[in-house]
């Protein structure tokens, strides 16, 4: 579309955000940071146990201590309707949330929160959290997603129907779902090389550096405030009204700085119950997760257990694929079965696929998003079987997916026919990439993946005001995370054509900006985006309109260019240009006030496409895998600021490297999760990591005026198996489950010497 | 007509394993009445939120007012979130 | 027992505090001088958002105890500007876009200031393995280790 | 949760006499990157925390007139690293003390800390081993010494008395002709607690023959080990093939380690061998250019 053509001023440059210097100086507020006059403090008491029946719990000691101004347990909470209510993430079950924020009649996992304490001071909330006696009935427990499936497992949800299934008895399937296109059976039929195999992944937590903190003020009459470090204050605002039983005008949500979501904050924890010890203490009360709570009870994205089955000519056309892709989901319904199913072989164009997918329910927190949810775990298994069969149809594997890349007008293996998308792109400079043909030393390999997001829209207001001086305030409503905040000064620069500096902009609370669908999906830069350049033109409107007024002209006869409103031509008269600070100055008598607005429900989204590339170095006698180079090739639709399109790029790629190498969750045989912390919970540091070069294509979403797609979630999603094929480039052994650690994969470089003697 | 996909979860529950169907409307509001005529359940699925609808390509997470060409391609998805 | 009473030197200026023997000079910063520059991520040492500077020695403020920095001079994240003016380092962070959410940022920074500070020339392979201490999760660290490492150029081309 | 006194001695003496007065329960507070993570995490609740910094023997690092050094249990491995002369001399140990934990870490992070935290998996320890370090103790009864092998008695566990404190290390001065290498295995190039790690001291002859050696290994039984077979191995060699599968199978053979989260019992064992090979490869590069 012409945007591709016009000369920005503006977007695409690289500017420095606007929250930037108090984030170099230690003056921006993050959830923890906030404090309130008179505040008391809150710590919850958390399940030792994986799986237990709560007898009953005894508070009264706790309640005697001194200090103590609150104690809550679920006998607090309001029972919920077992309705699935489109809310947040996905269809949201208010009966399971508030079993989750609080367990009721069952513990489901180590971790799972039975009370929580409001006292004076942090050091009295945790001595009266010990005076608390919960008597469990201790169950048996179940950790990993295939005995989870097996009959005569522990059961989670006696009461628990499976949807798209028909099952006898209790079970812990919560879900089945089935992709369907074309016909398999005479795919494979068509097929000269059938490969079969089995893989599986760890769940992985989100790991954000940035524990959940809240601080909740309940008033006398009702009026609660809440602060806390949210991907969506709009969904907390929901999500606390419910659980409590308030009107949505009663309460007041404002966003901290967030210190990274990646999906993980899209659900709340300790927000209601900040908000119900308030009400009870009336104190303000602060609550904030040790790191060992954040990996007990919060996050993860599901394991995943799979198979896949796939099918091509020896020519390298893939004739059909077909897969069971089986997750959990933690605690309670809500695996992402559905985009791991569909984004599995999204990339491809191939006619007949069956994909299944099961969300089973097992002992351990309940999954939250994160970045891309699901499509990482399907990916690792749909890009490690294409590299195999690489191998055996001796295709080089950048080939073998430009021979079957989706295009515009491929019909996606989920249904919809792609638009204008970037796939085949990634795969061309992939190939053309020095990267790709640099020479490789001994015990390294190099491996190749692609991945596919969708990316989404939604609900999303902006407001634009122009300022008495010329200058603006750009009000939106998503809590910025990686510099959305830059993103949306551009667009609405380059709109309103006065410089970057002289817009300003902020997040509302939810009393001070129009509803928000939550930071996520990677929508900000595109959805909020859109409502921001929509209100900026809409302020352009009424600066054009006030001109009009000035020239005692028709509107219609007045345009607005490079920040000045200028008559259409030289009918409609001879004016000189008015500049937006000069119409802002005669704001007063033209009319007041100009505040330019818009509120839709965006659609489009432009689906994101990346492919990687990666070198790795397997220290044979000890498993160790060192990354020596990274390039992550990805369609970003348009760039609008490229430094952050590059850091969500590389960030992602980063945490990707983290799953497929060292990330997992370690539980004990009583169901207790034995990492919680950093030390052993091992996320990519500095040294583990080489530069990691992003490269963006541009190929824009027609969707979006200046061609936005988002970009955060598809770089998670080629890593695992991009390392994986590297790692069996470089020693011959395929590792088909994740992380492959030091002593996992020595292992099976020892298996495979034991094989290879024995031949 | 516009012509109507369904995935083997949706056609399973509600229409009995047909999968691809061809309807008379002109908006996504018709659509929603026809299909619950149709097949009891669909419609109010889509309605409640828990499906996103594609046109053409395009995903609506809340589709209700959008209009459709007489050659729309429509299918339904589970919603999408992400991280 | 009592709390102590601390005196120390806290970003040049001579500062007093009273403290329990189980706060962390990471609880003091914060709880009780309202400096939250200095983040707490892990409250053990794993991931240096809390990145201090106790004697002109880089250290995690979780694992120092208020009581035992009597006498000693700190320096947090909201000493590093000069007035107005921002530390080279916190200047070419904002350039480069070496920060995404930004609660690691203060103690990256304090740590890499630290380390130009010894070594004005440090390698690639230098800077990571001194930033090992400091998680990140939305960079990545490519670039905050290409910010750190062009202010190392910067300030040796300065020093010429 | 009781509140803790806090106290800082300025004598040996008087830290002796905090301890021994303390109901059983005093703390010692060097570096703290132990102790200020227990603490946090309940794992202990002291009546005491006696910060042993402001006694100056501490805190000392002296090379001594036969060449030795006398190492202040206090003394941060980043302070050591700065200097020249102990890192030329035994650079294992220097590496082994300054690889704990991130640079933060290393600014604080002391050897008496770190063996009295007795982890079998602390990673200044084989190398402290293998170098023949001894630990200078001050307690009720004066003063002792231990070789640091007989310090620890298991996990979380030291033969230390009640009011005894290790005051300061020595460090044997260099042999000629010596060289000494520390390696750990851990999952991610820093931050992690060692699954393997392996100390290794040995003497050449001016042909390349090892004249002595003493191989330690850590995290792979329930305190650090002095594996005697893997000393022999290679006693008498010129590290022949021969002699280093000797010395990797008396390792192997000396392991007996534990399932946990850092690492299976295969695995231990298996990389305690390659660490080994490699660790006595390094040593001896070391000697041969003195």
């Amino acid at each position: 579309m012409s945007s591709d053509n016009r000369k920005y001023k503006w977007v695409g440059t690289r500017q420095i955000r606007p929250d930037g210097h108090d984030k170099v100086t230690g003056r921006a507020k993050f959830g923890s940071d906030f404090s309130l006059s008179g505040m008391i403090h809150g710590r919850v008491l958390r399940s030792p146990h994986a799986h237990a029946i709560i007898k009953s719990i005894d508070t009264s000691k706790a309640e005697a201590l001194p200090g103590v101004k609150a104690v809550i347990t679920s006998k607090d909470f309001q029972e919920q309707p077992a309705e699935l209510k489109a809310a947040g993430e996905g269809m949201i079950n208010y009966r399971d949330m508030t079993r989750n924020v609080m367990a009721r009649e069952k513990a489901l996992y180590d971790g799972h929160a039975v009370a929580a304490v409001a006292a004076s001071t942090v050091e009295v909330a945790e001595a009266a959290l010990e005076l608390i006696s919960v008597d469990y009935e201790v169950l048996p427990h179940v950790i990993d997603v295939d005995e989870a499936m097996k009959e005569g497992a522990p059961i989670l949800h006696e009461e628990m129907v499976p949807s798209g299934m028909e099952v006898n008895g209790p079970t812990n399937i919560a879900k089945f779902v089935e992709f369907n296109l074309g016909d398999t059976k005479k795919g494979f039929e068509e097929a000269e090389v059938v490969i079969e195999r089995s893989y599986k992944t760890e769940a992985v937590h989100q790991g954000y550096i940035e524990p959940h903190a809240v601080v909740a003020s309940v008033a006398e009459d009702g009026q609660a405030q809440i602060w806390c470090c949210t991907q969506g204050q709009f969904q907390v605002r929901a999500f606390v009204a419910q659980l409590l039983g308030m009107p949505a005008s009663s309460i007041r949500v404002t966003p901290s700085e967030i210190g990274g979501g990646f999906g993980g904050k899209t659900v709340v924890y300790l927000e209601p119950l900040a908000t119900l010890l308030s009400k009870k203490a009336g104190k303000p009360v602060k609550m904030i997760m040790t790191r060992e709570e954040v990996f007990r009870a919060s996050g993860p994205t599901s394991g995943g257990s799979m198979t896949y089955k796939i099918g091509a000519t020896k020519a390298g056309k893939i004739t059909a694929v077909e897969a069971t892709i089986k997750l959990l989901a933690g605690a309670f319904a809500g695996a992402p079965a559905g985009p791991a199913c569909m984004c599995a072989v999204a990339p491809y164009d191939i006619k007949n696929v069956y994909v299944n997918g099961y969300d089973v329910v097992v002992n351990r927190p309940k999954v939250a998003a994160y970045r891309a949810p699901g499509a990482p775990i399907s990916a690792f298994g749909a890009e490690s079987i294409i590299d195999e069969l690489a191998k055996e149809l001796g295709i080089d594997p950048l080939e073998l997916r430009k021979l079957n890349a989706a295009k515009k007008g491929t019909q996606a293996a989920y249904g919809p026919t792609f638009r204008e998308i970037g796939y085949e792109e990634t795969v061309d400079i992939a190939m053309k990439h020095d990267h790709y043909s640099a020479p490789l030393g001994p015990n390294q390999g190099r491996g190749v993946a692609s991945g596919f997001w969708f990316n989404i829209g939604g609900e999303s207001s902006a407001t634009v005001n122009i300022n008495e001086d010329g200058t603006a305030v750009v009000i939106s409503g998503n809590p910025d995370i990686g510099g959305s905040r830059a993103s949306l000064a551009l667009m609405a620069a380059e709109e309103l054509g006065i410089d970057y500096d002289k817009v300003r902009p902020i997040i509302g609370d939810t009393a001070s900006i129009g509803y928000n669908f939550l930071t996520g999906g990677s929508r900000v830069t595109f959805a909020t985006g859109l409502a921001v350049v929509e209100a900026a033109k809409d302020a352009v409107r009424q600066l054009c309109e006030r001109a009009a007024k000035i020239w005692e002209v028709d509107a219609e006869g007045v345009i607005w260019e490079n920040g000045h409103a200028k008559p259409a031509s030289t009918n409609v008269g001879d004016f000189e240009p008015l500049s937006l600070a000069n119409l802002a100055a005669q704001a007063p008598k033209t009319g007041g006030p100009i505040c330019g607005h818009n509120a839709q429900n965006v659609q489009g989204a432009g689906p994101g496409f990346a492919t990687h590339i990666c070198d790795v170095e397997v220290d044979p006698e000890t498993g160790s895998v060192s990354i020596l180079r990274y390039t992550a090739i990805q369609d970003v639709g348009r760039a609008i600021h490229p430094s952050y399109v590059e850091g969500q790029i590389q960030g992602g790629a980063a945490q990707g490297i983290g799953w497929a190498l060292n990330e997992e969750y370690i539980y004990n045989s009583k169901g207790q999760l034995d990492n919680p912390g950093f030390l052993d919970y091992r996320i990519p540091v500095a040294s583990d990591l080489p530069m990691i070069d992003a490269v963006m294509v541009e190929v824009p979403n027609d969707r979006h005026p200046y061609g936005v797609r988002g970009v955060g979630e598809v770089p998670i999603v080629p890593p695992m198996a991009a390392v994986a094929n590297a790692i069996e480039n470089a020693t011959g052994v395929r590792m088909s489950a994740l992380p492959m650690s030091p002593p996992r994969l020595l292992a099976a470089l020892d298996q495979a010497d034991i094989k290879e003697a024995a031949e | 007509m516009v012509r109507v996909l369904l995935t083997d979860s949706i056609s399973k529950s509600y229409t009995g394993g047909v999968s691809e169907f061809e309807i008379f409307v002109s908006n996504v509001r018709q659509l929603i009445r026809q299909l619950d005529e149709k097949y009891p359940g669909l419609g109010s699925e889509i309605n409640n939120g828990a499906l996103s609808i594609s046109i053409d390509g395009d995903i609506y997470q809340d589709a209700f007012i959008e209009d459709l060409q007489p050659d729309s391609e429509i299918t339904f998805l589970p919603k999408i979130g992400g991280g | 027992m009592a709390k102590h009473h601390i005196s120390m030197t806290l970003n040049g200026e001579p500062t007093e505090f009273l403290c329990s023997t189980r706060q962390t000079l990471l609880d003091v910063l914060r709880d009780e001088l309202n400096l939250t520059g200095s983040k707490e991520g892990c409250a053990s040492g794993d991931c240096g958002a809390c990145s201090v500077m106790v004697d002109d020695r880089l250290v995690c403020a979780c694992l120092v105890l208020g009581a035992e920095c009597d006498g000693k001079t700190v320096e947090s994240i909201e000493g590093m500007a000069d007035g107005e003016n921002l530390h080279p380092l916190q200047q070419k962070f904002l350039e480069e876009a070496a920060l995404q959410c930004g609660i690691c940022t203060p103690g990256v920074l304090v740590a890499a200031k630290a380390l130009l500070e010894r070594n004005n020339n440090p390698t690639e392979t230098e800077v990571r393995y001194w930033l090992a201490g400091n998680l990140c999760r939305c960079t990545g660290y490519d670039k905050i280790v290409r910010a750190v490492m062009s202010t190392a150029a910067d300030m040796r081309e300065n020093a010429k | 949760m009781e509140s803790i006194e806090f106290q800082k001695p300025e004598t040996v003496d008087e830290a002796v006499k905090l301890l021994q007065g303390a109901d059983g329960n005093a703390k010692i507070l060097a570096g703290g990157t132990d102790l200020l993570v227990q603490l946090r995490a309940h794992m202990i609740d002291p009546s005491v925390i006696v910060d042993i910094k402001s006694i100056d023997e501490t805190r000392e690092l002296n090379k001594n007139a036969d060449g030795s050094y006398t190492i202040g249990a206090a003394v941060a491995g980043a302070e050591a690293h700065e200097r020249g002369d102990i890192t030329a001399d035994w650079p294992g140990v220097i590496e082994a003390w300054d690889l704990i934990g991130s640079t933060q870490i290393q600014g604080r992070a002391s050897l008496g800390g770190n063996l009295c935290n007795a982890s079998p998996a602390g990673d200044s320890v084989p190398a402290m081993v293998a170098a023949g370090m001894t630990a200078n103790i001050a307690g009720p009864d004066g003063r002792r010494t231990l070789p640091v092998e007989e310090v620890t008695a298991g996990p979380g566990k030291t033969n230390l008395k009640k009011g005894e404190f290790i005051v300061s290390f020595n460090l044997p001065a260099k042999p000629s002709n010596g060289g000494d290498a520390y390696l750990r295995l851990i999952p991610r190039t820093e931050m992690d607690i060692a699954v393997v790690g392996c100390g290794v001291a040995l003497t050449l002859d001016d042909s390349g023959t090892v004249t002595s050696a003493k191989v330690s290994l850590g995290a792979v039984a329930a305190t650090v080990l002095v594996v005697e077979d893997a000393a022999k191995a290679i006693i008498g060699s010129k590290l022949e093939p021969e002699a280093m599968s000797a010395l990797d199978a008396a390792c192997q053979a000396a392991c007996k380690p534990i399932d946990d989260k850092r690492g299976t019992v295969e695995y231990r064992t298996k990389v305690a061998g390659v660490l080994a090979r490699r660790a006595v490869s390094i040593a001896a590069e070391r000697a041969g250019k003195n």
